[in-house]
């Protein structure tokens, strides 16, 4: 296993592989399937300070390699998250990673003051970038100052690292991730979902009830590789990077393009072994490819590297 | 426990237009607890399809270790099955949900099973576990036209069966709703389109109905809350069900339709 | 036939269907399968004032469901464009736009200036987001007023209606589409290609020699759509709506979603026979969905209307 | 010209280690002009992956209307590919692109034909042909390994043929160019990965020499420029070839490689 731990802000992880936030709940359903404590660390839903039911079905649609959702952010509410659901994660071996939303600054910081004290927590995720909430959510994620703000704001009141989930949504990916990099964010996590649609063809109206909803799965993958590449350059904060994995050979292809750890959301829909099976066969990926650590992997296609190991040999 | 496994072929045929009927051997089938439940499927090992497709389980064989779904070729992913032969593996996950209540009728007693369309096949599975019990069962199965019907003999060795099409090319012209308002029972078991359930539990709401519901999935297993519902008690707030894990078998009254 | 003919400004077309601009060069590999004079109309491949090579192989690279490319805008420039292709191009009954690419405002000005004279050019295609050239064209299309003032000055000297071509990345799409309706456009196109990037597994470097390409195709889809959506129901000029369409069920989204034509590029590679064979089974999709005209389908996403005429027999 | 067909395969069979020896039925070979062409293979209906796969032809029999093809499992879509079986049906574009020019000699005369992994397959009709009209042919093949070693005993039918593999498991060890240095001919005839083309160009410049390239393709036809390569006599300029439509064989000298 040592060749897979990784350290970031707050993060002593045993592997760099978690499942990302709002695609795993609160992780009770996956436990059903392995022992959680296998994963490098468990990014939890969105919490709100009020619970939410979140938009009306349908909140999924399908799309070519991908899946659009209009979920809205349901979730039981900060007091439940904390006085339940983490209580319960604390039986496993896992660092958690809070994913903090809300509609106004207060509520970030509420969520993110009382959040960060959880013994389980270990780390901030600020979801900016929800692109289904009609207010606030997305405005954080697309305009810098705003971001910068509340990422500083939040930082303030909490106990433990914050990072800031970046929306794909937007004209400019690094000058976002500098302005919360300035706002003192610890780190990265990106991307969020691009905002999409499908129409239903009998009925011509939107499939998902909210009309629009958010891209996730292999089909953005190449978008969520790109980003990572232009902002892992341009800051100094580490990325934990996400958009599409499903194997380990992706894994390691968003090391090549910055990533310090990743995320794997939609996939575990798709098969809910996933990321203990990425965990599993990395070790093997990298004695093909000829790395001792996976942490060489990272950032490839941008450094400048001497021989890999293999050539060595 | 839920398993997810890849699965044998052991038969697949169409047993009316569209309608696929398709035999599976599973050590799964050792986890199914109730009809009703459902196996969310990968049609394929490429990422287009994306998404499992939820087809309930239509009959169950645990001594040779074989269940049985019938569905309706519709889309991309049903499409894709639909071309799977004997013998080819399918990655199953399963068994889903909570299925339908045998218990809360006696022997002697009186259940009257109402499915619309692709809502039939999980009734039959039913009906083999009612009669078991020594219920009596009526089915009412309604379809689009006469080419959608199937299962009619299959049904009619367990009990009554009467069919509805809605152009009236077989049986009963109409709706099921207009057969079931002659028919005494002691509980009402039903599967099928959206307006039908709601048309089924406005008019016998009083009566001990359950009613299985169907919603676009994500996980199918209560983890993405792409399925929800609201309870009724409360249905401005913030309380919900989950058809994948609550349901999709729902007591009436429980969730709004 | 009469029940898929789009009239749009400069354009009288047989049907909506039109190749997409780069991915059907000048027309001539496609016509050893069928005559050109099928299709709606056809958009050629960029011209720039002098030719170019483009960028470095590897130019594509596949993603899930979608590819990228970075072709880099190879032409044979606008002299050989307008001497011998166009020429060439007469002998079909078939409306050309000329996609008009270039580096600096004079580029393009030039182009559209001399490419608009040409007999069978119907319309011109401002191609302000092309993500594959370094100097210009991203930045036309992703800052408004740039866009407005290079449409206006297009617009000036343009014999033909002039459709601006929009970039899917940036932050707000309507904000762009409603600048260039204001510098003068008499239509737009979208979406063109989403910048991407892919990494190989052995070197640890980006497969595109240009590092990052534009991805195309169906993974596309939806987002194209969501940005139909908004636009069409925030602009008045009509919209021809493309992002990876490759069936009838793909055409007949587009104009629900507000497209008033369509232009396939991708598919065309998978198939070559994808325009024709779109355009021979859309009559009996209408007749299945109830409609007698595709026109009828236009924006009914967002329009009131009354009964499909399917619910009517 | 260029069809599109619905090809039925005859036969798939591992022939080496992740080496796949395919042949199909299809009315395109009497389209098939030269040994060298290529057709361009959609490997499944759904949308991942995407794009077609470019394979040479290795073989053809046109009195059967049948083609072979040979290639390596590599990636998705040659994965994908090597699990279909015989009878099933598989889109192919094709011919494509120009062929090696066998009328370059005259009988007598001897043909090397260089060939390097999964750049040997086109050389084996090329060497039934060139044998056809009475040329003499060597063949020197290279592979990485033993296990991956293909057709020796085929290309033995023909003519003289040297095996190398770079790890010595098999044959020779080392490179092809070893082995070529040795050897008398009138005209070279070569595929196989780019540094070994490039170490051939260097070497034999002054010879008749035939090269047949690679590059990441679209279309396949010529449409997307995807896959061009500069002209030798504008290395700077913007002069060039495609690999597709005006290649893949090229003679020496006619592109930067
Ligand atoms: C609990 C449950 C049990 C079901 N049991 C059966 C059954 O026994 N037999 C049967 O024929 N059908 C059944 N269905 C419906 C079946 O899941 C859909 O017909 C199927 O998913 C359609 O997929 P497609 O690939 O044909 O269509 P596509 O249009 O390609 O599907 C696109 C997406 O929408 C989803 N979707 C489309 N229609 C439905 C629907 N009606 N319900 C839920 N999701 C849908 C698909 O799962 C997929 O994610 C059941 C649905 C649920 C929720
Ligand atoms: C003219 C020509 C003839 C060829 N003939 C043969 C042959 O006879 N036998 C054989 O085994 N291989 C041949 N190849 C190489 C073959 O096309 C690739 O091995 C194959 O495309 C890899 O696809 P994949 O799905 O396994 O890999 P993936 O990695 O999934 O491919 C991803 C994408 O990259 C492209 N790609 C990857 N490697 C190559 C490559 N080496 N050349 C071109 N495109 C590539 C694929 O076509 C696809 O678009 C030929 C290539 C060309 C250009
Ligand atoms: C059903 C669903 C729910 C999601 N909910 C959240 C959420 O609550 N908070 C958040 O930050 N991201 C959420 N996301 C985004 C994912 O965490 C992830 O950023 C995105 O899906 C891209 O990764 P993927 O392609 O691996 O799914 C959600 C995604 C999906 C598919
Ligand atoms: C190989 C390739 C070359 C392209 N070249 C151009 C171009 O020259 N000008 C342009 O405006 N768009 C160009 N595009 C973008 C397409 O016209 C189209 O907008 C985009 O690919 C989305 O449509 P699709 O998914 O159907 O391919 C190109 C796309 C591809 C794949
Ligand atoms: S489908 Fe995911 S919670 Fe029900
Ligand atoms: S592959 Fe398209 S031009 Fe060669």
């Amino acid at each position: 296993m040592s060749r897979l731990n990784i350290e970031l802000p707050g993060l002593k992880l045993k592997n760099p592989i978690m499942p990302a936030s709002g695609c795993f709940g609160f992780g009770k359903e996956y436990s059903q399937f392995y022992d959680l404590s296998k994963l490098g660390a468990i990014m939890i839903k969105a919490t709100t300070v009020e619970p939410r039911f979140g938009n009306p079905t349908p909140r999924v649609a399908e799309t070519s390699a991908g899946m659009l959702n209009a979920i809205g952010l349901q979730n039981p509410g900060l007091e439940k998250v904390i006085s339940s659901e983490l209580p319960w994660l604390s039986q496993f071996d896992v660092p958690i990673i809070a994913n903090v939303a809300g509609s106004v600054e207060e509520d970030y910081i509420e969520v993110a003051r009382s959040i960060s004290k959880a013994p389980n927590v270990h780390a901030l995720e600020l979801n900016i970038s929800c692109p289904n909430v009609k207010t606030g959510g997305i405005a954080f994620g697309t305009i810098p100052e705003v971001a910068q703000q509340l990422t500083r704001r939040v930082k303030e009141v909490s106990e433990v690292p914050v990072y800031v989930k970046l929306s794909p949504n937007v004209t400019n990916i690094v000058e976002m991730a500098k302005a919360v990099e300035a706002g003192g964010a610890d780190g990265l996590t990106m991307i969020n979902t691009l905002v999409g649609m499908r129409l239903d063809l009998k009925t011509g109206k939107p499939i998902l009830a909210n009309n629009t909803g958010g891209l996730s799965g292999p089909a953005i993958k190449p978008v969520a590789l790109r980003m990572i590449y232009e902002v892992s350059q341009a800051v100094t904060i580490p990325v934990i990077g996400m958009g599409g994995i499903e194997s380990a050979e992706d894994v390691i292809e968003f090391f090549y393009a910055g990533a310090s750890a990743v995320a794997v959301g939609t996939a575990n829909f798709v098969d809910p072994f996933v990321c203990p099976t990425i965990i599993d066969e990395l070790p093997l990926l990298l004695n093909q490819l000829g790395y001792e650590h996976i942490s060489e992997c990272r950032g490839r296609s941008w450094k400048e590297h001497g021989e890999l190991a293999y050539h060595r040999a | 426990m839920i398993k997810k496994e890849l699965c044998k072929i052991i038969s697949q045929k169409e047993i009316a237009n569209d309608i696929f009927q398709l035999t599976v051997e599973a050590n799964l089938v050792n986890e199914i607890k109730a009809p009703g439940q459902f196996v969310h499927i990968r049609v394929d090992k490429s990422f287009d399809p994306l998404l499992r497709r939820p087809i309930s389980i239509s009959s169950v064989d645990k001594g040779n270790s074989q269940f049985t779904m019938i569905y309706r070729r519709e889309g991309k992913g049903t499409s894709l099955l639909a071309e799977k032969g004997q013998g080819m593996q399918l990655d199953i996950l399963g068994p889903l949900g909570n299925g339908f209540p045998v218990n809360e009728l006696s022997p002697g007693e009186t259940a009257l099973l109402v499915g619309g369309g692709i809502g039939v096949p999980p009734l039959y599975e039913l009906s083999i576990q009612l009669i078991a019990k020594g219920v009596r069962v009526i089915h009412v199965l309604g379809f689009q036209t006469q080419s959608a019907v199937f299962y009619e003999k299959e049904f009619l060795d367990y009990g009554e069966t009467y069919i509805t099409t809605v152009d009236g090319s077989y049986g009963k012209k109409g709706f099921v709703t207009d057969i079931i308002k002659n028919l005494e029972f002691d509980c009402l078991y039903t599967c099928g389109p959206t307006p039908m359930l709601k048309a089924i539990e406005k008019e016998y709401s009083d009566r001990k109905l359950f009613l299985s519901l169907e919603e676009r999935m994500g996980c199918g297993i209560g983890a993405c809350f792409a399925c929800v519902c609201k309870s009724s008690e409360d249905p401005s707030g913030v309380s919900y069900k989950k058809v994948c894990s609550d349901g999709p078998v729902f007591r009436a009254g429980e969730v709004l339709i």
